[in-house]
C-alpha cells in the first residue's frame, strides 16, 4: 500500500507530540500500545496498528531513559515499524528487525542533542543574574521546538520516502548485524544504572546495592519487593540515632555522678 | 572508609560556610502560596525535562516550574535573582516525585532560608529519589501496565490501549499533584526539622535507592554468553554450566560497573551508547553474544 | 437416624469442657481431630467422627484466638457439623455448610461476652483492694462456669432440636451467605493482628513488620523460618550497645586527655 | 521519629516517677519459693484466660495464678493488696508463655521491687511474647500437629487424635513447667539485671514478635478478590493479572492496616467481626469476593 | 586382570604424591576426576579410569578436610576404587562400595597421624627458641616424607595383595554397614564445621549464623551468594562506626555550650 | 553477652599488656622485601600444612614459609628467635588465602611492630579467613569445577580432567601469588591502619565467617531419617511429614551443634569421627537412618 503526503506529515506531527511526551507530559501515549493503534488509525488499518503496537510494547518492555540515557528510542521505532507492518503486510517480528536501526539511529541523535542542549545552559545563567523569568521560559519552549521537529523529521522522512524501500534496505544489512543491536538495546540499562550510580553511590551504600543484586539475582524478588526491604532498612537506620544520643545521655549523668 | 569520612566533612563545610550571598536581603516571611499556586507549580512540571542536557540534566525545567511561585515569594529583584541563580544549578530526580521535592523548596523559600541550605536539600532530596522513581515507575508500573495492555492488545481489543492510558496516568497525576500539595504544606510546618535531617533523610532515601539499583541491575540489564568450550564430545556451555552455577547476573554486573567506571572517567553518554553498540555487534560477530 | 435426649446432653457435657479447653487447659482436645471422634463416640459411630473431624480439622486450620480476638467458633462448629454428618450421613463438606453458620453465632456469642465480662472487673479492683483472695478466685470459677453452660446450650439445643431440621434450615439460606461467611472467616485472623499491633506496634517497629511480610508474600518463607530470622536480627540490636558504652568510654579517656 | 523519642521519655518518667505507695513497707525479702509453689503457679496458670475479658484481658486469670505465692511473700497485709492491685492492671500474653513472665514477676516480688517497675516489667515482657507466642504455637506447631493429625484421621485411623494430642501436649507443658521454673531461678540471680535490660529485653521481643506478626498477616489473612475487567475478548483478571504481580497478599495487608486503624479508634471487636461478615457476605453478592 | 608389581609399585607412588597435594600444593590433581584417569593410566586402562573418576568425584563431591577434620580419603578411595574396577571390570557403583572402607581406613589414620604430629610441636619450639631455622624446615620435610609414606603402603598393599580378593572381602562386608558408613561419611563436614565454629564463634556472632542457615536451609541460597549477603552486612556494620564518633564530637560541642 | 563483653577485655588487656620481651631490640625498619622474596615466600606457602596437627595446626608451615622474609628483617639472632618463637603459636586458616596473611604480617614485622600485636593480627585475621576460604574455595569453587570435570568425563572426555586442572588453578594460584604482593604493599603503607582495625577487620570478617559456616551446616551436612509412625494404614513420615515442615536441614544442625559441644568439651577429631561412624552404622542397623 502506498502512504500518502498526508498521511506521512499526519505521523511526524504524531511523532512531534509522542517525541515530547517521552520526555515531557509522560502521559507515556508515546508508548507502542497506544502509539501503535494511532498509527493505525493515520493509515486506516487500525486492527494491525493494535497488533503491531502490542507486540513492541513487548519488546520495549523495561527500557526508559534512566538518569538521562537513552535506549533506543521507543517513538521513532513504533512508528517506522508499525507503518512499515501496515505498508507491506509483514508480520511483528520482521517490522521490528526494520524498525530496530531507525530506533538505534534517533537514541543516538537524542543524546547529541542533550549534549548540544548544554551550551545554552550558560544563556540560561546569565537570564537567572538578571531575574529574566520570560527569558528562561523562552529557553525552554524553545528546546521543545527543537525536539519536536527532530521526532517530526525523522519519521516523516523515513515513512514517506523509506517505508516501502525500507524492506530492501533491511535485507541488505546483515542479519548479525541487526540481532547485535539487539543485544546492545539489552545492555543500555547499564547506561542508566551507572550514571545513577554516579550521582547516589558513595562507599557507604555499597552493601545495600550488594543487597538489592543478591534479592534480584538469586532470590529472583520483583523489584518493588526489594525498594520496600531497602525501605525497612534505611527506616531501623533512620531511627537508631536516638539511642546514641540516650547514651550519651547516660553517660552525661554518670560524669556528674562523679 | 576515607571516602565516606571526606564527604562527611565537605558536607558540613558546606553546609557551615556562610557566605552572605547567600542569605536573601529580605528575611520577611514569603506570602502564603495558594492552592492555586500550587496547582500552578505541579503543571509546569510536567516541563521539567523541556531543556534537558548532560550539564545540568533538568536544571533549566526545574526553574521553570518555579518561577511563578518564586515570583509571589521575592518581590525584591535582586532576591528573585540570587534564587533563580541558585536554582540554574544540576538537578536531576524522578519526573513524577519532583514535585515533593518542589514543594519543599518553596517552602524554604517562602521562609527564607539562605540558598546554600536549599540548594544542599534539593541535591540530597532529589538525587536519590531519581532512582528510587526509576525503580518504581519506569521499571515497575511501566512494565506492569504495559504488559497488561500489551496482552489485550495482542488479542486485537483496542481496550488494552485505553486500559494502560488510565491505569498508569491515574497514579501519575494523583502522585504529581498529591505530593505537591502534602511537601508544601509538610515543608512549611517542618522547615527546622528538614534543615536538621535533610542529611539523614537523604541518607535513608539513597539506601533504598542504591539498593533498587542493585537489583535493577540483575533484573533489566540483559547480557548473557554463547560460548562453549567443546572437548570432543562433551560441551561446556560458559552460561548456563559455569557463570549460571556461580552467579545469575554476572555479566550485567560486571558490564554495568564497566559503565560505571567509564562514567567516572567521565565518558559522555554518547560514547558509552557507541561502545555499547560495537560491544553488541561485535560479541554477535564473534559468536560469543 | 435419631438423636437421644441423653446423646444430646452428653454433647451439651462434651461442648461445656471443650469449650473450657478453648482458653483454658489449651490441651487442645477441643480441636475437631480430637473432638470429631468424641462426637462419633456419643452418637455410636466412631468412623464417622473421625472422618468428619479429619476434615473439620482442615478447615479451622490457622483459625485460632488471637488477642482475644474470635474466630468462627470451632467447637460448636465441630459438635453440630459432626452431629449432622451421622445424623443425616450427609458427607464432610455438606456438615462444614451446616456447621458454619453455627460456628458463626457462636463467635459473636463469646466475643459478647467477653465484652460483658469486664463488668465484673470493677469488682475484683474491690477484692484486690482488700487483699481477698477467695473473692478473686471465685470470680475466675464463676466465669468458668457461665462460659462452659454457654456452650453447653449452644451444643444441647441445635443438636436436640435442630439436628435434623438443620439441613432444611441451611437449604434455606442462600449459597453466597454461606461462602460468603466462609470468605469472611478467612478474614477474621486479621482482627487479632490488629489488635496484637495495637498493643506491641510502635513506630519503631515498623521496619520490622515489613520485613517479616516481605519474607511471607514473596519469598513464601514459613513462619518459624521468619521468627528465627527476626531473632537473629533482635539478637543482633541487643548485643550492639556495647559498643557504644566502650565509645563513649573511648571518648572519656579522650577527654581526660585534654 | 518524635512518637519514638516521646514514648522513650515516657518511659523513663514512669520507672523515675516514685510516688511512694509503689513501695512496699515490709522491704526484706520475701520467703524462698519452693518447686511445689512454682509448680502450683504453673498449674493454676491453666486458667489464666478463666475470666478473659476485653477490659484487663487476662489481668483476672494473671492474679489467679499469682495468688498462693504472694500470700507467702507478702505476710503484711497491706503489702499483700498493694501487690495484687498492681496486678489486676490490663495484661495479655501467650498462655504457654506466661508462667515465664509469672516466674521471673514472683522473683521480683520477692525481693520486693517497687510495685512501678514490677508492672512495667509484666508488660515489657509479657506483650510481645503474645505476638511470638502465638506464631509459634497456634499457627505454627498447631497447624503441624493438626495436619498431621488429620491426614491420619481421614484414613480413618484414631492414632491421628491421639498422635496429636501427645505431640502436642509434650510441647504444651513442657514448655508451661520448663519455663516457670526457669524464668524464676534466672529472676532470682539477676534482679539488678532484668530491670537494668527490661527495655533491651522488651525491645528485642517486639523485634521479634513484629517481625512475625508482618509474615502473619501475609499467610494467614485469605483475602482475593475475583473482579475482572472485560474489553471484546479480552480479560484482565485483577487478581492474577495486577495485584499479584504487584504485591502477593496485598488485601490481606490493607485489611488488616484497616483493622489496625478502627481497633486504634476503639472499635470492639464486636463491631470489627460484625464489619467483617457484612464485609464477606456483601462482597460475595457483589462478586468482588 | 591381574596387577603387576611394577604396576601397583606405580600406584604406590602415584598416592605418594597425591596425598601429598591433598593438604599440600594443592593443585587438587588428588580429585578423583584427574587421579582416575592417572590409576587408567599405570593399569593400561585409560578410559574405564576417567569414567570410574568422574564417578568418583560426584561421589566425593563437597567433601574436603575442613579445619584439619578429615572426610573419607578420597585418594586411597579413588585409587583402590579404580584399580578394582579395571582390575575386575565392574562397574562405578561397586567399585565405590569396594573403595569406602579403605577410604574410612585411612581418614582414621590420617586424623591419627595428625594427633601423634603434635608431639614434634615441642621440637620446633626449641629449635625457633634457637633460631634454627635449618631445624624448623627439616621437620617440614619429614613430616612430608612420612605422610607420602603412609599413602604409599594404603595404596601399595591393598592392591598388590587385595585387589582381587577386595570383592570377595567386601561381599563379607554386611551391606548395612557399608551404607552406615556412607551416611557417615555425609555427616562428617559437621566436625570440619564444628571446630571452625570453637575457632570463631563468639555469642556476638550466633545472630549470623542464624541467617545463614535460614538462607541456605530455607531460602536454598547458594554459598556465594549469603556470603556476599553476608559481606553487605559486614560492611554496613564496619562503616557504621565514624557515625558515633560524630555522635560523641556532637556531645562535645554540646558540652562546650554548656 | 557477658561472654562478649569479657571476651573484649581479655583482648584489650593482651594489647595493653607491654612486656618488654615482646619488643624487639633492634627498632631500626627492617631492608625492603623484593618481589624476589615475596614470590619465595609464596612458592613456601604451598608447604603450609607440610606438619599439619592438631595442636598448633599450619604453624610449623606457617612459620617455614616466613623464614627467609625473617632472617632477612631480623639481622640481630635474638629478635629471630624471638619472632620464631611468636610464629609456632597455633594458627590456622585457609591454604589460598594465607598469602594475604602473610604479606601483612611480614610488613608488620618489617616494621618491627611487638610481637604482641603481630600475634593477634595474624589470629584475628587467619581464622575467620579459614571459614570463609573453605566456602568459597573448597565448597565452591571445587564442586563446581569438578561438577562440570566429571560431567566431560564421564562422557569418556579426558578433557574433564584437563579443564578441571586449568579452572582450578588459575584461581588458585592467582589468589595464591596475587594476595601476597597486595597484602605486603598495602599493609607497608597501612601498618597504623591496621593495628588500629585490627578488630574491626577481624570483626567483620567473622560475621561473614559465621554466616557462610550457617549456611554451609545446612548445604554440605547430609544427615536425614527413615524413620516412620505407622498406625493402621496411616503412615508419619518422621523426615517428610513432620521435620521438613518444622525446619529442613534440622538434624544437621542439631548433629553440628552436637559435634560442636563435643570439641569445646575437648573431643579429639579422631573421637568424633569414630562417634559419626558408629552413629551412621548403628543408625543404619536401627533402621533409622
Ligand atoms: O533517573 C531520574 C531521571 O533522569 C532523567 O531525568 C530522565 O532519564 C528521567 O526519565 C529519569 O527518571
Ligand atoms: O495474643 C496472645 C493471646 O491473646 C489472648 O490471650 C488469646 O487470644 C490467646 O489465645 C492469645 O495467645
Ligand atoms: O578450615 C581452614 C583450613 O583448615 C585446615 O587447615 C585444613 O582443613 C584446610 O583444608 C582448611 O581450609
Amino acid at each position: 500500500m502506498e502512504i500518502t503526503l498526508l498521511q506521512a506529515l499526519g505521523l511526524g506531527i504524531l511523532a512531534f507530540f509522542a517525541g515530547l511526551d517521552l520526555f515531557n507530559g509522560l502521559t507515556h501515549f508515546h508508548r507502542p500500545v497506544i502509539l501503535g493503534p494511532l498509527v493505525g488509525l493515520i493509515l486506516g488499518d487500525l486492527h494491525t496498528g493494535i497488533i503491531t503496537g502490542g507486540a513492541l510494547e513487548l519488546v520495549w518492555m523495561g527500557l526508559a531513559p534512566l538518569a538521562g540515557a537513552q535506549p533506543p528510542n521507543v517513538i521513532i521505532g513504533t512508528i517506522v515499524g508499525t507503518s512499515f507492518a501496515i505498508a507491506t503486510g509483514v508480520d511483528a517480528a520482521q517490522a521490528v528487525a526494520v524498525a530496530v536501526p531507525f530506533a538505534v539511529a534517533v537514541q543516538m541523535g537524542i543524546t547529541f542533542l542533550f549534549s548540544a542542549m548544554s551550551a545554552v545552559m550558560s544563556k540560561c545563567d546569565v537570564y537567572a543574574k538578571n531575574a529574566d523569568t520570560k527569558g528562561i521560559e523562552r529557553v525552554n519552549y524553545l528546546a521543545l521546538l527543537v525536539l519536536g521537529t527532530f521526532y517530526f523529521l525523522w519519521a516523516f522522512l523515513p515513512v514517506y520516502f523509506g517505508a516501502d524501500h525500507a524492506k530492501g534496505f533491511v535485507e541488505m544489512l546483515p542479519a548479525d548485524l541487526m540481532s547485535g543491536l539487539g543485544i546492545a538495546g539489552g545492555m543500555m540499562p547499564a547506561i542508566g544504572f551507572a550514571v545513577l550510580m554516579k550521582i547516589m553511590l558513595k562507599n557507604v551504600y555499597i552493601p545495600y546495592f550488594i543487597l538489592g543484586f543478591i534479592a534480584a539475582a538469586w532470590l529472583e524478588m520483583p523489584v518493588l519487593a526489594i525498594a520496600l526491604g531497602g525501605l525497612a532498612i534505611a527506616l531501623i537506620d533512620f531511627m537508631k540515632k536516638p539511642e546514641v544520643a540516650e547514651n550519651v545521655q547516660v553517660k552525661k549523668e554518670f560524669e556528674d555522678g562523679i | 572508609m576515607e571516602s565516606n569520612i571526606k564527604n562527611t566533612h565537605s558536607d558540613d563545610n558546606i553546609s557551615k560556610d556562610q557566605d552572605n550571598s547567600t542569605i536573601y536581603e529580605d528575611q520577611s516571611v514569603g506570602v502564603e502560596l495558594t492552592r492555586k499556586d500550587i496547582n500552578a507549580m505541579a503543571w509546569r512540571s510536567l516541563l521539567l525535562q523541556a531543556s534537558f542536557n548532560y550539564e545540568r540534566m533538568q536544571a533549566g525545567g526545574w526553574l521553570y516550574g518555579l518561577l511563578p511561585a518564586l515570583k509571589k515569594i521575592h518581590t525584591n529583584k535582586s532576591d528573585l535573582s540570587k534564587s533563580m541563580v541558585g536554582h540554574m544549578g544540576l538537578v536531576n530526580t524522578h519526573p513524577f516525585l519532583v514535585t515533593f521535592v518542589m514543594g519543599i523548596i518553596l517552602a524554604m523559600e517562602r521562609s527564607k532560608q539562605d540558598v546554600t541550605s536549599i540548594t544542599n536539600t534539593k541535591i540530597a532530596v532529589a538525587a536519590p529519589l531519581g532512582g528510587i522513581g526509576d525503580a518504581m515507575f519506569w521499571l515497575t508500573l511501566l512494565p506492569i501496565c504495559g504488559g497488561i495492555g500489551a496482552s489485550m492488545a495482542l488479542e486485537g481489543s483496542i481496550m488494552g490501549a485505553v486500559f494502560f492510558l488510565v491505569l498508569f496516568n491515574v497514579v501519575h497525576f494523583g502522585l504529581r499533584f498529591g505530593l505537591a500539595h502534602f511537601a508544601y504544606r509538610m515543608g512549611v510546618n517542618a522547615i527546622p526539622l528538614i534543615k536538621a535531617n535533610t542529611k539523614k533523610v537523604a541518607h535513608a532515601a539513597s539506601i533504598v535507592g542504591l539498593t533498587v539499583i542493585g537489583a535493577l541491575v540483575a533484573t533489566y540489564v540483559r547480557l548473557t554468553t554463547t560460548a562453549e568450550i567443546t572437548a570432543g564430545q562433551a560441551v561446556v556451555k560458559i552460561q548456563a554450566d559455569v557463570i549460571d552455577k556461580l552467579m545469575p547476573a554476572f555479566f550485567p554486573l560486571i558490564y554495568t560497573l564497566l559503565m560505571y567506571a567509564l562514567v567516572k572517567k567521565g565518558w559522555s553518554p554518547l560514547k558509552l551508547i557507541s561502545l555499547t553498540m560495537v560491544f553488541g555487534v561485535a560479541g554477535k560477530f564473534a559468536g560469543i553474544l
